[in-house]
């Protein structure tokens, strides 16, 4: 174990680690050599990898996809970088349906391993066309995986994944928590890789909150103020929206019989309306009330801070919605 | 030239660089702007010189740098200022910000914030005119780093096929954020580039408030004549960071100060005047002082002004419609 | 009423009055004049209404949403048609990230008139590219309204409402469905306008099927037989995937206190999840047994028939589900 | 040009125009293909031109109208017949149809049914190989309508700032769909639309193998030799549909008849065989006959084959790992 790193830093890492072990890595992005990255991922990967390996791109978002994917299949394992998600909507059609569709409707003769490396989230007041969390628009999909890891551990680990995973992989990173400081967490020297599956994060008996990438810190932070009030919830972080798989949510579930689902995306057709869905069917002798969530609202980012903070889960909403359930 | 015009003209220019120089303070020092902040100095004379040129009607639409368009169409500073600071009483209500100012006054549509965005909405515009029979132009911007984006091929495709009566200004600074445009764009002379849509294009000195407005009187009447889509490439320089925050580590101090020193729009234009003009320096000093005023107070008013009520949060998600659909 | 028309029909009788009603009406699309459009929806219309107003355009699915969405916000009312809903992901961008936007993040100083067709749906051996039911892509974002009918009558009414709207709209088109004749119906020749809410389409007690497009008429088939097993099921239109208007499924439901919610695109994120979602919610006191979907298989359409329809809902799997609540 | 290549392309020319004769016909009366079907007949110039001038490794990928293209590189014809009649030999596993086949042995990367979304991908193998430092090329082809959409620009841009090994073949029969080229595209001609990317480009007679194959070894040597990305625009025509069901009401007949009756590349390659090398017209016609046989037996063995298992319909929806994801 090392210094304690930010999440960013372990998305850093992972790249660069998995580069130096692996010459068919390579990154391509806007502005990801020279400037290093717009955030600053891939800070000194032009200086140490050099110009064949850490590629800028054209402003050309169905290119980058695209000879991303194509890259893939020719036996490479690119990392594109979206500068943001937002952007990604650009080359929506080259992620689902060709990086998610070649390996099945090619009868698994090419393997696809592409990383779509998608820094997301809101919050920032970048307004309605920089905002987005869309993550089930492309976790709607078979055949391409969604993930989003939540803490430096999982996105150093996750990451690695991703890369060595011989499918397409869209890799989602929560800018707002990049940086933050109580994220901030040692992860192990050595080599390590964090399965894209659900697990128990924090223990508890009260209520199980499902969650996933910056979701984990906001209930974490209601489950300490909970705590103080003897109210225990257990934390499911979901990691994988596609393929979603949640055993560990229904087993917590049967024992707290009460579940919140908290998402920074929209509501509507959701990640917590696929999560109540399956809990309701697979574990309905359980439920004790109504499964609610917390989640962005059903308006377009508006740039003003307060009114744009409004939409946006938060801590004491995510308490309301606990207490509720009690 | 009417003098008048001129002095128009420096009073728009002045008050964007001033105005532009006052919001980066803000963001900087006193936090009270936020999000992401594209400055326009040193590109003044295009937006300025382009919509002098303009007809009312014309449509104007550009991309995520537009306080310059924005001001140059006529929206009051204290709008501006009031947008960037999120208030009520900004031009866009405070839910755009920096990126997404329009006023439908001015037929102006706004900045918009994915690259390339506003070009097939722009061609739309045109479209429409075309369609309705007027002989309103459109004037589209965009950077030269956008013109590598599907949205640039396809929009000027469209227009080139349908004949329509539209201006794609590219606004080329040299620089996509740090990319320089020969690294991003295989043909880097715009005006080459166009010729793929059988468009015809001028390059233009973008610092030469007189050449642009020149240029663009011209192209906007070979619109109206019924020649179809024209582009002007603006040759022009961004003196600040792509936002606030980049140190514009890809280029030298040399190439800065070649254009800051040697080209800059404002000081060409104050020349201009004061020279072949005769314009007094004088006259030019209390526009320059009448500008400063007019910054200070549009921070004033927009500092001053209420934040978008939480009640509006759920207003014109959709617009509100104005014929009912119930049946008479 | 005239002598029963198809859903397709229906259609193209809405659009053609509507283009006689209102010159600022107006199609673009590939292939809608010269040929009358691939689905023949626009036959004829070039001859009636002339090139100026019936726009062949080149393919270039981002032009062509963006330049309807820029027509409609400069005074038009444009309806664009992507040949089919695959290739809408092209324009993706255009669609949910600028006409979804303009009137919100602009403080609503602009209208934005502009109606998507998307003829969409599968089982028609088009393979996993052309095959997609993905409605809740769109669906996902406020500020675009995602309507689908079900039947001519809807058809034609919803049409002549998407028209006239003043936000954009996106309207599905199940191909599967243009011409069954079972489905054709009469339609009053008088003016008339659907509302974009839900509404029971057949009255029932013993479970609530919901579902929409061409889910009504699979859903009619099940009730058809189960009816002549004494089993009566009430089905719930829902007409609009955004705005979601539960209120006629949520008072279905607390008679019958089953559900069973029925599309034809994938089941992860899908409408099932949300409609799940909110009646659990809404209606928590009033759930006997789990609420089920059938919907698409998590698996991409490959294109092989006998498989391809093992992925899809149909009326015996309606029927298995229905059968399960009681 | 060595004899029994040109008996080869010969048979491959003959198979593909009887393949595709045969699709139309199980498609129309039989009901055994379903789907939407392509096509490409009149083009078989230009996919066996081009194939016969790659070595083993040059990348080949196209769009829906694949069916030339699989037989060209070699795929087994009954193979092909299986795929179009969705059944479990079929080249993709009766997963694909006729707009996805593909065979990873032959580094044909198949067809992809939406416009324009095959040139970023081979676009991509071109990088894949830059990357390696081999000097295998890619053939990436699409019909002069798919130059239209964002996918087009966006690739051939990247491929000209990264000089690219590859060649774009624009197969241009005039139409997309029954859009005529010149409503399509504002620039009709393609080899001027290229130089927008600064990428040289030869239109070629594309209804004679001759021609067609020479200027593909000129390419794919200019590619061999680091010059970058290259452009064929080959002028063929399709003597057939859209797909099967249109009616073709956009074209004349005396448009048709003057390509397929004066142009015909099958015919022009056997008279050139016949007159230029003195082949015996006996060795023509045995090869018509065996490639008669052949179709037969593709239908035979795509009739006899199974479905895919219903077992296998959740196989592959990710590819299978190959190095396991847990640590040594
Ligand atoms: C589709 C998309 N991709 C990437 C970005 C991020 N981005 C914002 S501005 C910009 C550079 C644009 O350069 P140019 O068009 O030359 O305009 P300039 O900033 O020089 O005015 C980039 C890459 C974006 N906003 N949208
Ligand atoms: C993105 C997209 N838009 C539309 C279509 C429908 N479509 C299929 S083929 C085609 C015409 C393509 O013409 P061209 O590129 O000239 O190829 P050709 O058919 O002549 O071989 C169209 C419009 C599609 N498959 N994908
Ligand atoms: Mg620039
Ligand atoms: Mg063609």
């Amino acid at each position: 174990m090392g210094k304690p790193i930010s999440y960013r830093e372990a998305i850093t890492n992972a790249l660069a680690e998995e580069m130096r072990r692996d010459d068919r890595v390579f990154i391509m992005g806007e502005e990801v050599a020279d400037w290093g990255g717009t955030y600053a991922v891939t800070k000194g990967f032009l200086e140490e990898f050099g110009p064949r390996r850490v590629r800028d791109t054209p402003i050309a978002e169905m290119a980058i996809a695209g000879a991303a994917t194509g890259a893939a299949m020719a036996g490479l394992r690119p990392v594109a970088e979206f500068m943001t998600i937002n952007f990604a909507f650009v080359g929506y059609d080259q992620i689902v349906n060709h990086a998610a569709k070649v390996s099945y409707m090619f009868n698994g003769m090419f393997k696809c391993p592409v990383v779509f490396r998608c820094p997301g989230g809101g919050g920032k007041q970048l307004g309605a066309t920089h905002s987005h969390t869309p993550d089930i628009v492309f976790a709607h999909y078979p055949g391409l995986k969604v993930v989003c890891p939540s803490t430096p551990y999982d996105a150093k680990g996750m990451m690695k994944h991703a890369i060595r995973d011989d499918g397409p992989v869209l890799f989602i990173e929560p800018v707002p928590i990049y940086t933050t400081p109580k994220l901030k967490e040692e992860v192990p020297e050595e080599d390590y890789i964090v399965p894209f599956a659900s697990h128990v994060k924090r223990e508890g008996d009260a209520c199980t909150v499902i969650t996933y990438g910056e979701g984990w810190l906001t209930c974490k932070q209601a489950a300490d103020e909970l705590a103080k009030e003897g109210i225990n919830i257990e934390i499911v972080d979901l990691r994988s929206l596609q393929p979603l798989e949640l055993t560990a949510a229904i087993e917590s579930f049967k024992k707290t019989n009460r579940a919140v689902v908290v998402e920074f995306g929209h509501g509507h057709y959701g990640v917590g309306s696929e999560v109540i869905a399956q809990l309701q069917e697979k574990a309905f002798d359980y439920i004790d009330s109504p499964i609610l969530r917390v989640a962005q609202d059903q308006v377009p980012p508006p740039y003003s801070g307060a009114l744009e903070k409004m939409a946006l889960p938060d801590v004491p909403k995510v308490i309301a919605a606990v207490k509720e359930t009690l | 030239m009417d003098k008048s015009v001129l002095l128009d003209w420096y009073h728009t220019m002045v008050l964007i660089r001033r105005f532009e120089e006052r919001c980066d303070h803000l963001y900087k020092f006193e936090g009270s702007i936020k999000g992401f902040l594209h400055l326009y100095i040193g590109q003044e004379a295009v937006a300025v010189g382009t919509i002098a040129a303009r007809e009312e009607g014309d449509h104007v639409i550009t991309a995520y740098r537009d306080h310059g368009h924005a001001l140059a169409v006529g929206c009051h500073p204290n709008h501006v200022m009031a947008e960037l600071m999120g208030k009520a009483t900004g031009v866009s209500g405070g839910r755009g910000g920096s990126m997404h100012m329009a006023d439908i006054t001015k037929t102006f549509w706004g900045g918009y914030g994915i690259v390339g965005g506003q070009t097939p909405l722009g061609t739309g515009f045109a479209l429409a005119e075309k369609y309705k029979g007027t002989d309103r132009a459109t004037l589209c911007y965009m950077g030269e780093g956008s013109t590598n984006i599907g949205y640039f091929h396809e929009s000027l495709n469209m227009a080139g096929v349908w004949d329509l009566p539209i201006i794609y200004v590219i606004e080329n600074n040299k620089y996509g954020m740090g990319t320089e445009v020969s690294k991003a764009s295989a043909e880097p002379i715009m005006i080459e580039k166009v010729k793929a849509y059988r468009i015809p294009g001028e390059r233009v000195d973008g610092m030469d408030v007189f050449a642009v407005y020149e240029a663009t009187k011209q192209a906007l009447a070979r619109v109206r004549a019924g020649e179809g889509p024209q582009c002007l490439e603006m040759m022009t320089y961004r003196y600040e960071g792509h936002s606030v925050g980049d140190r514009t580590r890809y280029r030298t101090k040399e190439e800065l100060a070649l254009w800051r020193d040697e080209k800059d729009p404002i000081r060409t234009l104050q020349l201009e005047c004061t020279e072949r003009y005769g314009i007094a320096e004088s006259e030019m000093l209390a526009i320059q002082e009448q500008v400063m005023e007019e910054v200070e107070e549009s921070v004033r008013f927009a500092n001053e002004s209420p934040y978008p009520d939480p009640s509006t949060l759920y207003d014109y998600i959709y617009p509100v419609q104005e014929e009912p659909l119930t049946l008479d």
